[in-house]
């Protein structure tokens, strides 16, 4: 059980919430949340947006039973994270561009903040595709070097991927295939990743309810990911 | 902890009668970081097929109202990687070694006992009852005369103590258990998943590729039971409860309707450390009914 | 409201596919309380046998995770009852009146069929399949030839348009589907609820006097669905789809699996008037995706 | 839905709610309340401790999930209240004792406080049978002429049935049934109503999951009751 220290609306129909924590995460992993007994059954899976060994926060869209409950809630309130779960972003240097779309920009943030931290000199380019209201991004525009924003169009059309050495990812499916495709047609030297969200149950590698089948292999994305190499899937 | 919970089932004795079910905890690697699993009595392995099995395309999961939908499809890495990666640590645990062991024909499942017959295990599970492969499986375990076939001709080559998993969406389920029975199986486990449907009607199409997927989890809890007792009183072989367990009380009511050994599967999900409550708060109900050992009360219902 | 739920059934105009199941409504009384019940597409009467019938001693209901389980044990005044003092006000509401009928035995069923011919009612729903009986009924359901000597039986006599209730117990649905066919159903409806158990641990006995009772609600309605699909796939009679419909998407579901009308029971216990967003929610989503009537998705999946 | 006003603990495991409602309640009669969707299914009858026209009160024994769920309604929070059901306590006059046992106390609260004023000249003595630490006396003192209180053991025992006309009861079946018997072998010339409170579903009417079989044959607790007369029941 964790404590909520926040918890709010930062455009329609996302929420963020601060959590204490005693652990620290790494840039793309995710905790299971639950904040109920026994209904619904399954716990929800829900990236870091940051964190800091102290606390934990999470920027989720309100967009079911799970996620309404999570709403609800009051600073104050008890939570179970259990986490932090998964692969995580690799860390990585140069010219780096983190693509994100809908709630997928969410574990950019902490990634575009920890890459800067690590490596000073890399340069860190955030792009955000929004469907409905933009949210966040002067706090985006803080942890990275240059933050593009597109409201309603396909983020994919404003980056150009031949200047990046590597290029992490995390939205809709069909937004990081285009994005792998974009890379792939363009001979795009970039090394791609994309963050792969599919439906879990047990959030620790055990039910095979969430493998990619990958280039080289099933992969479980709650535990082998859900950070994969773009050509594994999408090649 | 006492020697209350002990168990005996088909000569194997378990320290307490819970295990994990088939496919809900791997090979116990992830939840033993969780906690040490040698506090459960036994453990199911993922169910294994003769040949690597990757399983099923699309959605694999969906979540119903106290309930799971699942749609893996066996995916698993073959007897012989298990044999070459795991068996030798499941072994070594100081719990139940259940091997699962499903197939897609009558060859795999044969060529797969005779595979496994030259390793120690525990007990074979055999599962005639997974709703969510395309061919074979669960098509062994509808109808009685069909199951006899497949659980006399694995009988005959496999050295292990034999359980065989059956199916809720059998026809008669308790006619299915008395061929085991009779063909020489040392028990019976059920129920493996409900066949089912979901729709996405945004989408106009199923949920599932297969179509239909397999449902457990609490929702069905209460069929689960009803089918284990009447199982429970139409065989002598010792039978495995399993459906929806999520709570000691489940487990003691598996118990009393005639169950020797329970295993919870989807409720791990809400909780991996969930089956520890199980055991302990089935100790507890002994203590405060001044049970010495569960098998005083297992099938007095 | 538009015609876009308007729905033809066996020959039966539904305003909309929308009814209340049998057992959860009474004879409308009750709910017409609180709101008028025409808003419905039909209403189904609790079910009716030759004589009055006490139900079931003990406890009759029990909650499970997103279930119902009921032991009610057919209840009722008796046909003859229900034809002096609810038919005529039934048949005077603008809906489908739908009188459901169970049996103790072959007599009861074809005794009560002969009463009912002789006054106007929209479809005869003859239910073989309530679990919560110790002599008969779901006893006719279970066995596809079993089935078929009451179903020809009662449509040797049955002068009303014939529904047939099945069993989700039944051995093979699909299988007693096509014999309600067969022997000249008008229509067949499904399910009925599923045979479940429950045990009181404290008290070391069943919660039910008659062991085991009938489960319905949300729990269930993945396993409906599924029923629901593969008979609708099955047969060319329309079907009623039932079990665990408590929203608008749900109907939808059932529609989409094959359904022409849907029932919902236990549902209406959450709330009386949920029946009414169901019947909002299902006209919306066709205005909202264009559809004209609610046939062009009936089936489509 | 209906706003509620007060929620707190009155004894262990007891709450006391108030919440406003724009109807009146008899005594006797009980409201279905639900604060959840469509977990659990059922929802909860429970009897009117209090009814003035713009509020209800409950007052209720907290056992399992839903009753814990109500428990953590804080004040301002909605609730769904539907109701008054039920037939309620007939009206009586003469001497009148109301006897209940546990959360059975319930209505009688309602009962007393109506019966005195409608009938000033009446007497009314309650009894009150607790297991554990005795609840509300003040109040039921306020409300009746007279009140017995037994903690930890039977409260049948502390009434002389032949001194009423009219006895109602509410507690569990047990007690209602020793009482009656009581009244019986004391040649009582008392009338006895019994509050039955079998498990709903519907709560009106249309189900008959809540029958009870009586010597005038079946009858609805929710719909017919809960209150019956003594002999029906236990004659
Ligand atoms: C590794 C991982 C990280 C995630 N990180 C975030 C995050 O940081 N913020 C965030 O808002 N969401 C995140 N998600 C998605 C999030 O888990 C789902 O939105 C959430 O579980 C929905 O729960 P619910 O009960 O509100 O909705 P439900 O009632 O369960 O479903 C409502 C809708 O949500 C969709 N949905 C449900 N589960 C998923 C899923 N796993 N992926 C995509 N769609 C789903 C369904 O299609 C349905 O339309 C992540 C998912 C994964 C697997
Ligand atoms: C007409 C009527 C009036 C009632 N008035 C009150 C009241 O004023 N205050 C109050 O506290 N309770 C009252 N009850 C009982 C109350 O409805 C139950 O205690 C409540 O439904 C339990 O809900 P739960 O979810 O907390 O418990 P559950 O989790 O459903 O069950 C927990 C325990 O409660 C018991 N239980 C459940 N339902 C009933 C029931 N209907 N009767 C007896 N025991 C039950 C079960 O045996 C179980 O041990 C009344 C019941 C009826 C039928
Ligand atoms: C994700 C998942 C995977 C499963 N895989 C298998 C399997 O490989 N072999 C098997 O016999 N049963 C399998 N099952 C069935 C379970 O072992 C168990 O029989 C069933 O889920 C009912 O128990 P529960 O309600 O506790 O989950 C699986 C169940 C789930 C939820
Ligand atoms: C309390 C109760 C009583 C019922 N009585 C009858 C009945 O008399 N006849 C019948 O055919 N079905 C009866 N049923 C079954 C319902 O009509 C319906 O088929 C079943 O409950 C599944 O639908 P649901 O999940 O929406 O409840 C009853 C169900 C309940 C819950
Ligand atoms: S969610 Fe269970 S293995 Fe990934
Ligand atoms: S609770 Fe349904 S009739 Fe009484």
């Amino acid at each position: 059980m964790a404590k909520i220290l926040e918890n709010h609306l930062v455009a329609d129909d996302f929420c963020l919430m601060k959590v204490e924590a005693d652990n620290d995460a790494k840039m793309g992993q995710f905790y299971m949340l639950r904040a109920w007994d026994k209904f619904p059954v399954l716990s929800r899976p829900i990236s870091v947006f940051d964190s800091d060994g102290k606390t934990v926060s999470f920027l989720y869209k309100v967009v079911g039973q799970g996620t309404e409950i999570f709403q609800s809630l009051q600073p104050g309130a008890d939570i179970t994270i259990d986490g932090p779960h998964g692969s995580g972003f690799p860390d990585a240097q140069g010219k780096i561009a983190l693509v994100g779309g809908g709630v997928g920009i969410a574990p950019l943030y902490l990634a575009a903040k920890r890459l800067k931290q690590a490596h000073p000199d890399s340069t860190v380019d955030v792009y955000l595709g929004f469907s409905g209201q933009p949210m966040l991004v002067d706090e985006y525009e803080q942890a990275a070097d240059k933050v593009t924003v597109n409201v309603g169009g396909f983020v994919t059309d404003d980056i150009d991927p031949t200047g990046y050495d590597v290029i992490m990812t995390c939205g809709p499916e069909i937004m990081m295939r285009v994005l792998y495709k974009k890379c792939v047609d363009a001979g795009a030297r970039a090394k791609v990743y994309v963050s792969m969200e599919n439906r879990m149950a047990c959030g620790i590698g055990a039910c095979l309810v969430c493998t990619c089948k990958t280039r080289s292999g099933n992969k479980r994305a709650c535990k082998d990911g859900p950070v994969m190499e773009g050509w594994e899937v999408f090649g | 902890m006492s020697k209350r919970l002990e168990t005996v089932f088909a000569g194997v004795t378990f320290k307490n009668p819970v295990a994990l079910a088939s496919g809900t905890c791997g090979f116990g690697k992830e939840f033993n970081e969780y906690f040490d699993i040698q506090r459960l009595g036994g453990l199911c392995s993922k169910g294994l097929t003769l040949h690597p099995c990757l399983g099923n395309d699309g959605i694999r999961v969906w979540e119903t109202p106290s309930g799971v939908m699942n749609s893996v499809g066996m995916e698993n890495p073959g007897i012989q990687h298990f044999i070459d990666c795991d068996l030798e640590r499941m072994n070594a645990l100081d719990l139940v070694n259940i091997v699962n062991m499903g197939g897609h024909s009558e060859e795999d499942y044969l060529e797969g006992v005779a595979l496994l017959n030259d390793h120690p295990l525990d007990l074979l599970e055999l599962n005639i009852s997974c709703p969510n492969t395309k061919a074979g499986c669960m098509s062994f375990g509808l109808k009685a005369e069909v199951a006899r076939d497949i659980v006399r001709k694995v009988r005959a080559v496999c050295r292990h103590k034999l359980v065989v998993k059956l199916s809720p969406n059998a026809e008669d389920v308790v006619a299915l258990a008395r061929v085991c029975q009779e063909e020489g199986a040392d028990g019976v486990s059920l129920t493996n998943t409900y066949q089912a449907m979901a729709i996405d009607i945004k989408k106009r199409r199923p949920v599932f590729e297969n179509v239909y997927a397999g449902l457990s989890g609490p929702a069905i809890k209460p069929i689960s039971l009803r089918m284990v007792h009447q199982v429970a009183h139409g065989v002598d072989i010792p039978v495995m409860g399993i459906g929806g367990i999520a709570t000691w009380q489940d487990a003691i009511e598996f118990i009393m309707a005639g169950a020797q050994v329970v295993q919870i599967g989807a409720a791990s999900f809400m909780d991996p450390r969930l089956c520890l409550d199980v055991i302990d708060g089935m100790e507890r109900f002994l203590e405060e009914n001044k049970i010495d050992n569960i098998s005083e009360i297992c099938g007095i219902i």
